[in-house]
């Protein structure tokens, strides 16, 4: 047995003690993961998104320990996700039980259950805040009318928790406490008309008979594409997880860029951020428990897409999902399902939703190229020199 | 069983009772297609059909035209026996797939399409759905060279020359890209592609329709005395009479996806008897 | 309430690791699947690693899966032992299992490797796991997936054929450096990773396992020993391996190893070194047979 | 190869004859004109034995091309019997045979030859008319030798025989035609104005080139522009007129009796 030559080991470690000074070395206190998961909470609901795991303080320690580079953070609690044992499986739960902390829908001026503004950042000037941080807290904490800026919607409400407590003021918290359950699922209306748990503005157009019926062959038991490989023919529930766990900046850009996305009228529906409650089957009474929530955003986009031999006011449906309130991706899955649920010839565009989406393949591959490849290139100069005849062209065979 | 070998049938190629419907395939929709009804449209279902009752044989040696305008079911009926598209009903059957006796639309796709290395090959009207436009003319033809085991890259080479050389490819353009080709110089790489295994059983599906008069002339000629030569058994779908005249003994004429007239060649162009196919000759004799 | 509940439902807490115990035995199921059918692509479930995709995470799931505690393993990238890349790879895997480490390819069961296999002949009872950065033989002949699933599933390979056609029409010779397309056992095309063509007469009738796993692309495909594996060529034109004619290794002198160039004092890169680094100490120690006379072809 | 379909004959056809042409109607309907009907041949009976010359006459629009058609199959009988005895001894009938069968008939059995060459192209002159021999089952070598008889015969000057024959005059085309037509001989041979336009010497090298086909054995049935072609050649003419047969007889009784309606050459 020989001793193993670790010259290249302590490099690498050395190369991660440098990170490690980098990211620790400054003057300013330790980060705690509670000012990760308040302060910085949209980047920990994408790294929970892109990881496929609803764990906010895991994210957050995720996001630390990376630097901030949220594709490396969601990465990380991948790789952490694969070494814990699958316990168990949900039952599926109906989105309509969403409890909404935002709900707004661009087709309809006041659809049933009332428009619900929430925390949006949509309807105020972005302007670079360069007071200090106290000071601009203290004002944002402060009542008044005009505390969001004029809202574009009629009767619009600015409600941030989901308890139901009408609220006219953004709460200063940030994100609801994910981690604390909630035993009252359906909450009365409140006074205002606004349900905490509206009908979807799908059933009102169901209701109006202008949604085509669903397309494709029946799908009753979702794909699981943690643990098999996906490729064109895929079924939806798969295309669907695929980009549900896509990385943001890639889904945006294949729905933008898709040379299939159709001009016109695409209208998000419905767009919804809230809590859906988790449940598990009990093992002993075999009823089903709320475990806990997630938040998530809901998408639902609709679309009249010409089809040969179908009168043209027929709306086909997308649909967008995605852990944490993410609604760029939200609403760029959901034009993306519409697509590929009314072009069954969208043979590419499958194969980049599938194939090309996964922020750990994308990031990996080019990760790769880092590597040592010289191997590689020796053989491939040796064929360029032989092909141009600078070497002798011995022939030799093996 | 006996073991009396049953004799080998004179037509290398058979097709009965073809037909293909897009849409309901049931029998409903049938009724009120064809000529009389001047629709290929099912009233019942709605169903395109396509082709109906087809049927043919094709002696080795022999060149049987289908005439008819353009949705009469003639490249319909081409692309099943082709195997581009499976038929609705019927059979076909080649003399080189267990002597006759096997109706090819039973084997499994992949023997399916393996019939289009030895047993039969096709000519498409557009050389870009024959050809990769892309690879050299030599490599066109290198493609069902190898895929019958050829490994020999010199025999390849001289095949794939010999070739070029019969359908008048000039052998300096050989290794070019047939992007780079005209028209009429595509399709002789893809008569050439076409004849590189022998095959029995050749379809011409419009072989000279999209070329300019002078060419098309020159690859009529050619496809002529290829037909003569090689004993094939040739199909030439076509909706022009001099077409048809120049390469065929035999013919049948489609109209609305059913076969309105057969007969030899010059008898169709002398003495048609079908309504339609009287208007097809007096329209051709302008 | 929920909290117990849970812990309940969850059972002992895991292990903290990479990777549990029904993902290892899936990835051995694939592996088995790829040895009955020596050169099929296998689909399967990779799971995410602690290592980016086309760092090797392919590789490392089929050694997770493989090794044991009594197992020694040996890692290389590029044929170094030493490299940070596959001293990384070695002690995650040793840590998380506590296996042996080795770098004399004689004495390990396990190989993981970049783009290389051992010049010392592997033998009965060895595993050679090879990283797989792009499975698919055929992916740069048709992109449409089910096509080529097609072309596999009936040994349609005729556009493979023409593509080495067009080569030697085009460039007088096939260019194909790396990664060389074989053809295993007489029945599937493969890719043999991007090892050198200098590696590719080792995997014909190899004593050991050869296993190929690609983590990104979700396949791992396999050759079982004893199994034949040549590299598509035309009868009259020899498959050729790397060779610079004069060149041999400045450490030990061997011109029968693959050998990669090395700056001089000068700077210039006029100077080569084994590749393997392993096999190069065994040289220059009289561990290893002495260099065959002037190169021609030598192969395992 | 072929297998005839088995027919049923009549009992009384003349035991020795090669083609028995009974009761044959044609007519034509265009539907293109409303669906007009043009009548052509109202039931004709014919007999050719082998080595017998027998030539339609009639005047213009009589049927004579219209039953040679018939007989050769480019015309579709409307009712009658075409009775063919092939080699084998078998009696068919064209009119009902299947397009196949008749398509290798013509290859084999029953030759037509018209004024116009219907030759392939880019195909040499020697070729044409060799090839026409080595379809009819002659040897290669032997064909190409027959082949250059026959158009010496024909007065083809040496010099053309390796051009293509569709580059050829009018005239030199249907001397190409007539000895492709004749050099292995069918059991039958239809000639449809084979010399008419030809010069006087041609015309009578040609003529001389099917005379001689009667020591063969190959019965012929022909129409000629100008009597004096059938006087020489034919052992028997049958005069055409309203689609039926007007009289039959030795070309010397025929050819001179006033009564009947003849064309005369100018």
């Amino acid at each position: 047995m020989t001793a193993v030559d670790d010259t290249g080991g302590r490099a690498a470690r050395a190369a991660a003690r440098l990170v490690e000074r980098a990211r620790s070395g400054g003057r300013s206190a330790p980060l705690d993961t509670e000012q990760i998961t308040e302060r910085l909470g949209l980047a920990v609901d994408r790294v929970m998104g892109e990881g496929g795991l609803w764990a906010p303080r895991l994210a957050a320690r995720a996001i630390r320990q990376s630097g901030g580079d949220l594709p490396e953070a969601a990465h990380l609690l991948r790789a952490h996700r694969t070494a814990l044992p699958r316990l168990g499986v949900t039952p599926p739960v109906p989105t309509g039980e969403l409890r909404v902390v935002r709900r707004i829908s661009s087709a309809f001026r006041n659809p049933p259950g009332g428009q619900v503004l929430g925390r949006t950042l949509d309807y105020v000037g972005r302007l670079l805040d360069l007071l200090p941080e106290d000071e601009g807290r203290a004002r944002s904490t402060a009542p008044g009318p005009d505390g969001n800026g004029p809202a574009a919607g009629p009767r619009p409400h600015a409600h941030e928790h989901p308890t139901g407590t009408p609220h006219t003021h953004e709460h200063p918290t940030g994100t609801p406490h994910p981690g604390t359950p909630h035993t009252h699922e359906a909450p009365p209306p409140a006074a205002d008309g606004v349900e905490r748990t509206p009908a979807h503005v799908l059933s009102v157009f169901r209701e109006m008979g202008v949604v085509a019926p669903p397309s494709g062959a029946a799908d009753p038991e979702p794909y699981d594409v943690t643990r098999h490989p996906v490729r064109p023919g895929a079924p939806r529930s798969a295309w669907l997880q695929t980009m549900a766990r896509a990385d943001t900046g890639s889904l945006l850009h294949l729905w933008y860029g898709s040379d299939w996305r159709p001009a016109g009228h695409e209208v998000p529906g419905e767009l919804r951020h809230g809590a859906l409650p988790v449940r598990m089957t009990h093992p002993v009474t075999g009823r089903p428990v709320t475990v806990g929530q997630v938040r998530v955003s809901e998408v639902q986009t609709f679309h009249s897409l010409p089809r040969a031999g179908e009168l043209p006011m027929t709306l086909d449906v997308g649909y967008g999902i995605c852990f944490g309130h993410n609604e760029r991706k939200a609403i760029s899955m959901a034009g993306l399902d519409l697509l590929l649920s009314h072009h069954e010839g969208a043979a590419d565009l499958q194969h980049d939703v599938l194939l090309t989406l996964d922020g750990l393949d994308s990031t990996g591959y080019v990760q790769r190229l880092k590597l040592p490849r010289h191997v590689e290139f020796t053989s491939v100069l040796e064929r360029a020199r032989a092909a141009r005849g600078d070497a002798p062209h011995t022939g030799d065979t093996a | 069983m006996s073991t009396a070998t049953v004799a080998p049938p004179a037509w290398a190629l058979k097709v009965e009772g073809l037909g293909r419907i897009y849409g309901d395939p049931s029998p409903e929709s049938v009724p009120g297609t064809g000529p009389e009804s001047g629709t290929v449209i099912s009233p019942a279902t709605g169903a395109v059909v396509a082709a109906w009752d087809v049927g043919f044989e094709v002696a080795p040696g022999e060149a049987l035209g289908i005439i008819g305008e353009s949705g009469s079911g003639k490249s319909t009926v081409m692309r099943c026996i082709a195997g581009d598209e499976d038929a609705t009903t019927g059979t076909i059957n080649l003399r080189g797939v267990g002597d006759g006796t096997v109706d090819v639309r039973t084997l499994d796709p992949s023997a399916r399409r393996g019939l289009r290395l030895h047993q039969l090959s096709a000519v498409y009207q557009d050389p870009a759905a024959g050809l990769n436009l892309d690879v050299t003319a030599g490599g066109n033809i290198a493609d069902p060279l190898t895929a019958v085991g050829w490994r020999h890259y010199g025999r390849i080479r001289e095949r794939a020359a010999s070739l070029l050389r019969r359908v008048e490819v000039p052998l300096d353009r050989m290794d070019d890209l047939v992007r780079t080709f005209s028209g009429g110089m595509r399709q002789r790489v893809q008569i050439a592609k076409a004849l590189a295994n022998d095959p029995p059983v050749l379809l011409l599906d419009e072989p000279t329709t999209g070329l300019d008069a002078s060419v098309a002339a020159g690859v009529l000629d050619l496809l002529r005395e290829l037909l003569e030569e090689t004993g094939v058994a040739a199909v030439v779908v076509s909706h022009d009479f001099a077409v048809i005249d120049l390469l065929t003994r035999r013919v049948l004429v489609m109209q609305h996806g059913r076969v309105v007239e057969s007969g030899l060649t010059d008898q169709l162009l002398e003495d048609p008897q079908h309504p339609y196919s009287q208007q097809l000759v007096a329209a051709a004799r302008g | 309430m929920n909290d117990q509940l849970t812990a309940r439902l969850a059972g002992p807490p895991p292990q903290p690791g990479i990777f549990d115990e029904l993902s290892k035995r899936e990835i051995r199921r694939a592996m088995l699947s790829g040895i009955a059918i020596p050169g099929y692509q296998v689909p399967f479930g990779s799971r995410e690693m602690p290592v980016a995709r086309g760092w090797g995470s392919g590789g490392l799931q089929a050694t997770l899966s493989l090794v044991g505690e009594d197992s020694r393993l040996k890692v290389i990238d590029q044929g170094e032992d030493a490299g940070v890349n596959a001293s990384n790879l070695r002690r995650l895997v040793v840590s998380h299992v506590g296996c042996e480490e080795e770098t004399d390819t004689r004495h390990a069961d396990i190989i993981q490797s970049r783009h290389r296999i051992p010049e010392q002949p592997l033998r009965d009872g060895q595993v050679l796991v090879l990283q797989v950065p792009g499975a698919e033989p055929l992916a740069g002949i048709v992109r449409d997936m089910d096509e080529q699933r097609r072309m596999h599933a009936e040994a349609d390979y005729a556009k493979m054929w023409v593509r080495l056609y067009e080569d030697v029409v085009h460039n007088g010779l096939i260019t194909a450096a790396a990664g060389y397309p074989v053809l295993v056992e007489g029945r599937y095309i493969m890719t043999p990773s991007p090892i050198p063509r200098w590696d590719v007469p080792k995997l014909d009738r190899s004593e050991a396992i050869t296993v190929l796993s690609a983590g990104r692309e979700k396949r791992i495909f396999a050759v079982p020993p004893h199994t034949s594996v040549v590299p598509l060529t035309f009868e009259d034109r020899p498959f050729e391996v790397e060779h610079t004619p004069g060149a041999a290794c400045r450490l030990c002198g061997s011109a029968d190893t693959y050998i990669v160039q090395e700056p001089a004092a000068d700077g210039r890169f006029t100077t080569w070194v084994c590749s393997d680094t392993d096999f190069c100490r065994r040289r220059r120690t009289g561990d290893a047979p002495a260099p065959a006379q002037p190169v021609q072809g030598e192969t395992a | 190869m072929t297998t005839l379909q088995p027919s049923a004959p009549p009992a009384d056809l003349p035991a020795g004859s090669v083609l028995s042409v009974r009761g044959l109607r044609k007519d034509f309907t265009l539907h293109t004109i409303d669906g007009r009907v043009v009548e052509a041949l109202h039931g004709v009976d014919l007999d050719v034995a082998p080595g017998e010359h027998v030539a339609l006459a009639g005047t213009s629009g009589a049927g004579k091309s219209t039953l040679l058609r018939c007989v050769y199959r480019t015309y579709l009988a409307g009712g009658g019997h075409i009775w063919f005895r092939t080699a084998a001894g078998d009696l068919v009938d064209v009119a009902a045979l299947p397009d196949a069968t008749v398509a290798d008939l013509r290859g084999h059995e029953i030759g037509y030859v018209s004024q116009f060459l219907k030759a392939q192209p880019r195909r040499s002159v020697l070729t044409t008319v060799a090839s026409a021999g080595t379809a009819r089952g002659m040897a290669r070598d032997a064909a190409r030798e027959a082949a250059a008889a026959a158009l010496r015969q024909v007065g083809i000057a040496e010099h053309l025989w390796d051009m293509h024959a569709t580059v050829l005059s009018g005239g030199q085309k249907q001397r190409v035609n007539i000895a492709a037509g004749t050099i292995a001989p069918p059991r039958l041979l239809l000639l449809d104005e084979p010399v008419s336009a030809l010069d006087p010497a041609n015309r009578s090298a040609v003529l001389d080139l099917i005379a001689r086909l009667e020591r063969t054995g190959t019965a012929v049935l022909s129409v000629f522009h100008d009597l004096d072609a059938i006087e020489r050649l034919a052992t028997r003419v049958v005069v055409l007129g309203g689609g039926r047969v007007l009289a039959s007889g030795p070309p010397e009784q025929i050819l001179r009796d006033s009564s009947l309606p003849l064309e005369v050459a100018r």
